[in-house]
């Protein structure tokens, strides 16, 4: 689908917000993402995934960060300017209203869906929350709401987001994270060890993004799985996570 | 579109309604396209390569992209001839196109076990034989680069088979259009190519191969140069039908790939691009006939060797 | 670059300052890059495949592009080894780094003559032998893709050389080790690969393959997977020095050469896109090994192997 | 050298004027060519050759008609942007002053290089010349001087621009020409038979434009030669027009 760009602005160190005008011809969960094309022609090739850090009538929000090829071109891209974008796509984060304790954590530019996802439990849910997010320093952050954790100490707590949440999570919360493995591997160990709900969004690369060039899986309890279609969002107990 | 060109082609008793079909593994079962394309429009889709039992395939990371192009190692995960037959032709009874599977065996006798389970489904038009998969029987090196595993097996096949058999042929070899003679000779009805380039890519932050199978298959427009080439080879030495595959993203390479003697042509890595491209490609042929005049497709098939 | 890790690479006796070097057929006699490019700054060049007598070559169009690549069917245009000897050679005298001569015959005597040539020319550090070119002696099929040709032609050339001899590899072929292998016996020093794949661009408009010559030999950013995977699976086989070239454009694609065996690389296609882009090149590997903690290049040879 | 883009703008149809800031490093003469690359990427991968349509002080100026993918990309570049050029290459048009009586013959964009020569010789020579352009019609035509010859006889002469100025050449006349293969084709044969001078400038498919890949000959009284540095000017006489 070709729609309208309507910003795309750097709103942090490296890191961009792209809106783009909402037909309104589709809905979206928060936890769903989008395949990119970054140019009319053939490089790069193909898609690029991003996730949704905000939709509403009036427009979809992309938040990514200029990592290779792909997110420099797009960066270049300019209000005005169509661009084709494939989806919504995947499964949402779910269960939102289960009664537990609401727990939003994200790392770097894992924290985009979870800005989509607290205007959604805000909106729809009316729901308390808590939001913790980690970055790697001050120039990273492009959030304004949740607890912050940043490497350097920069701004909020000094450390790993994991150990910033850690001690507030027991068997009645529930918890939905998105950002680098190593983080939600490490917040994995410490939801089987409290015993609490979690729900994870995974990246993998992606060919197509619909589930049918089987190239995007990872390893679960029974067997492998697709991030485009079974996921992104996962249920972390499903996940071999010596794997990853 | 009110034009009078004929796009329909005729391979042994089966007519596609026009020559683009999509390539295994690039088009799931058929279904998952359904929400981008009318399949309908299509001369056919082949299915993602089906083996005996159900198979994992390989360990992520099975993907990266390269210069117009992309690895892949998949390894050949699929749900099994039995669920595909079960869960997925009933989806599919309704769809007014042709269905070509795309088998895939360790052992000759597996190929016979396939191909005798799909000669009773009449939602299948045709077999397509994947001999480009390494270790097959013998072991060592790629079965498919052999022109007597290539006869023997198509050989087996032919002898059980209702349907007709088209052998799928790996490019990395020496002389393609030999391997094409042998399957030819064992009474394949048709050959497509080209299966993928056998690549690697190293990530020089882990200091190893990206893919967790090392090396993997590289496909899209990067390598369609090598894929009309062989066609072209290929055309001059058999008389079967020949299907085209390889780095087809627009409507000009299809028609290359017509031009260099394929009768059909596949369309496999740019359905991840632009899921509904090959109906794209579809109008580009008709129009590019329409405008220089062509009554019928089949009037280019092989055009470039006159 | 106050930095301290060595680029240096041995190729037998002689030593090269880093492992870049430029590709036949894109850096002509070198004299053409002066202008943008200090040529000692680099590992070394290679000439212009040359002949026993100046080659025409054959009739335009010669070349043309594809995705991420290019098709050219020069058809070893050259002067001729005399002129190169006498015009070429010494404008080159002053030029700190080595320059390897890149030869071509079709018979094997021819491939003798030119050594012999060669070897009074203290200007010249080694010599490439092109196999990879069509219709040599035995006629048919390429030469290079016969481990018995290469056997006998390396051997007849290792017999009269008093310089180092490099066996330049074609990847058309089922298992480029095995040639490879068939260059180490017959004493060759080192193998460079790959030459180009062979390809085909069909002309919609005039209905005829592009190129006046048909195919052409596919290069570019394109094909660095699958020259990557032929060192790498080069490098399992041999012991003598692999040089790696196909489709690199920067630093990483280099390094990823390195990483799958090979000692030093060739850049081709890319000088035309960037004229100056080995001296980025050479940086960029610099950088890397500097930031990832080497001391020198050597220790990332084959890395990718453990 | 990365230049920085002054102006890019569409001057006639599917043709645009690409104005570049001069940086005064070097000379260049009409006829000669640039190699520009279309992207910082890999895609389109080689260089396009275009000519000098003019040069001064403030300004190098190509004037290009959108053909393929690479010009389609070319016409989105904007002022201020840098571009990558190499050049000037090639051999530009000479005995500019012979005293013959000077002809400038061009066909569709080949018309551009030849603004250039017209301004050399207006400024540099202060001769008298005669300028004669074909088009295939009307919109095409992005050139203020000459007499013009259009296909469909929407401007000035009804026909080819050979016919319009074959009457006026003869042994004494020198002619500049630049336009497709066939009008220059015709032009040589006209030429000859008038016994009169002329500069063909050819175009080639071209890999390097430096004269290494050998990529871009044309065949010669004397074998082949390389567009790229032996032309792209050349005197017809050297051609072996049958083979074109
Ligand atoms: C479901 C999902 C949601 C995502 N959401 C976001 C988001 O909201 N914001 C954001 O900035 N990034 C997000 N990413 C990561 C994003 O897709 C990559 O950063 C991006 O594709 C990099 O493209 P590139 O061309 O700049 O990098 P390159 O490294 O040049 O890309 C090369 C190839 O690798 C793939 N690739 C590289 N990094 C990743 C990665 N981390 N995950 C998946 N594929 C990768 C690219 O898609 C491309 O095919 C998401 C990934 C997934 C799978
Ligand atoms: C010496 C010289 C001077 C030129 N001057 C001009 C000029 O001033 N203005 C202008 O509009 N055009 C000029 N051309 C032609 C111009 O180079 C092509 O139109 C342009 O390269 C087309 O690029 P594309 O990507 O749009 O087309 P595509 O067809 O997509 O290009 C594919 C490939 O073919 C090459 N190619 C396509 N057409 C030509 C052609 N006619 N000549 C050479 N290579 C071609 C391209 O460079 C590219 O490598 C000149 C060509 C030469 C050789
Ligand atoms: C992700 C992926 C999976 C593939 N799986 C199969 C397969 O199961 N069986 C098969 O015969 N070919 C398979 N192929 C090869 C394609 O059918 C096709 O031959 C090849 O990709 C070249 O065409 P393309 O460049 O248009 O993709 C696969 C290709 C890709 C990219
Ligand atoms: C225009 C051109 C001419 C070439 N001529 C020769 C040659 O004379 N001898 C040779 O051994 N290789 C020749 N090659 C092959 C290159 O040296 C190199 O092996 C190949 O292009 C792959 O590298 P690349 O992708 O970096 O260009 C030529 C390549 C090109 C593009
Ligand atoms: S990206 Fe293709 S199956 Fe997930
Ligand atoms: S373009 Fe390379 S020699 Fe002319």
């Amino acid at each position: 689908m070709e729609l309208k760009i309507l910003e795309n602005i750097e709103i942090a160190q490296n890191t961009f917000s792209l809106k783009i005008d909402n037909p309104n011809l589709f809905d979206a969960l928060a936890g769903q993402f989008f395949m990119v094309r970054i140019n009319g022609f053939n490089y790069p090739l193909l898609r690029r995934p991003f996730s949704i850090a905000d939709f509403n009538e009036n427009y979809i929000e992309i938040i990514y960060r200029v990592v290779g090829e792909g997110t420099k071109i797009l960066t270049k891209k300019k209000a005005g300017e169509f661009i084709d974008i494939l989806g919504p796509l995947g499964n949402g984060f779910s269960d939102i209203g289960t009664g537990k304790k609401i727990f939003l954590v994200g790392g770097g530019i894992g924290v985009a869906p979870l800005i989509y996802l607290k205007n959604v439990i805000e909106s729809q849910y009316r729901l308390p929350y808590k939001a913790y997010f980690g970055f790697n320093f001050k120039e990273e952050i492009y959030v304004d709401f949740g607890e912050i954790a940043t490497m350097d100490g920069s701004v909020g707590f000094n450390g790993n987001v994991v150990d910033l949440v850690e001690k507030e999570l027991d068997e009645n919360s529930i918890v939905f994270a998105c950002g680098p493995t190593l983080m939600l591997k490490r917040l994995a160990y410490v939801c089987y060890d409290k015993n609490c709900k979690m729900q994870v969004s995974l990246e993998s690369r992606m060919a197509c993004g619909i589930g049918v060039c089987l190239g995007c899986v990872v390893e679960t309890q029974d067997g492998y799985k697709k991030v485009c279609d079974n996921g992104p969002v996962f249920d972390y107990r499903e996940i071999v996570w010596q794997a990853l | 579109m009110a034009s009078s060109v004929n796009l329909t082609v005729k391979l042994g008793n089966i007519i596609f309604k026009n020559p683009v079909l999509t390539a295994s593994g690039t088009f799931g079962y058929g279904i998952e396209y359904q929400k981008y394309l009318d399949l309908d429009k299509l001369g056919g889709f082949v299915t993602k390569g089906l083996s005996v039992v159900e198979k994992q395939g390989n360990k992520p990371p099975r993907i990266i992209e390269t210069p117009c192009g992309m690895l892949n190692a998949i390894g050949l995960q699929n749900i099994g001839v039995d669920k595909f037959i079960f869960e997925k032709l009933p989806k599919l009874k309704d769809v007014n196109t042709h269905i070509i599977a795309n088998i895939y065996g360790s052992e000759v006798s597996e190929f016979v076990e396939l191909t005798e389970k799909l000669n009773e489904q009449d939602n299948i038009s045709a077999l397509e034989i994947n001999v480009s998969c390494p270790n097959v029987a013998q072991g060592g090196a790629l079965f498919g680069k052999d022109p007597d595993n290539v006869f023997v097996l198509t050989s087996a096949i032919k002898k059980v088979s209702k349907k007709p058999i088209i052998v799928k042929l790996t490019p990395n070899v020496d002389d393609i259009a030999f391997i094409a003679q042998a399957a030819q000779s064992a009474g394949a009805d048709a050959v497509s190519l080209i299966n993928t380039i056998t690549g690697m890519v190293i990530d020089t932050k882990t200091k190893k191969p990206f893919l967790a199978n090392k090396t993997g298959g590289l496909s899209g427009p990067a390598i369609y140069p090598v894929g009309v080439r062989m066609v072209y080879e290929v055309y001059e030495k058999i008389k079967i039908p020949i299907i085209g595959v390889g780095g087809i993203y627009n409507s000009n390479v299809a028609l290359q790939y017509l031009m260099a003697g394929a009768s059909l042509i596949q369309i496999g890595t740019a359905n991840f691009v632009k899921p509904d491209i090959s109906k794209e490609i579809i109008e580009g042929i008709r129009t590019y006939l329409d405008e220089e005049g062509f009554k019928s497709v089949s009037d280019i098939i092989g055009i470039a060797h006159n």
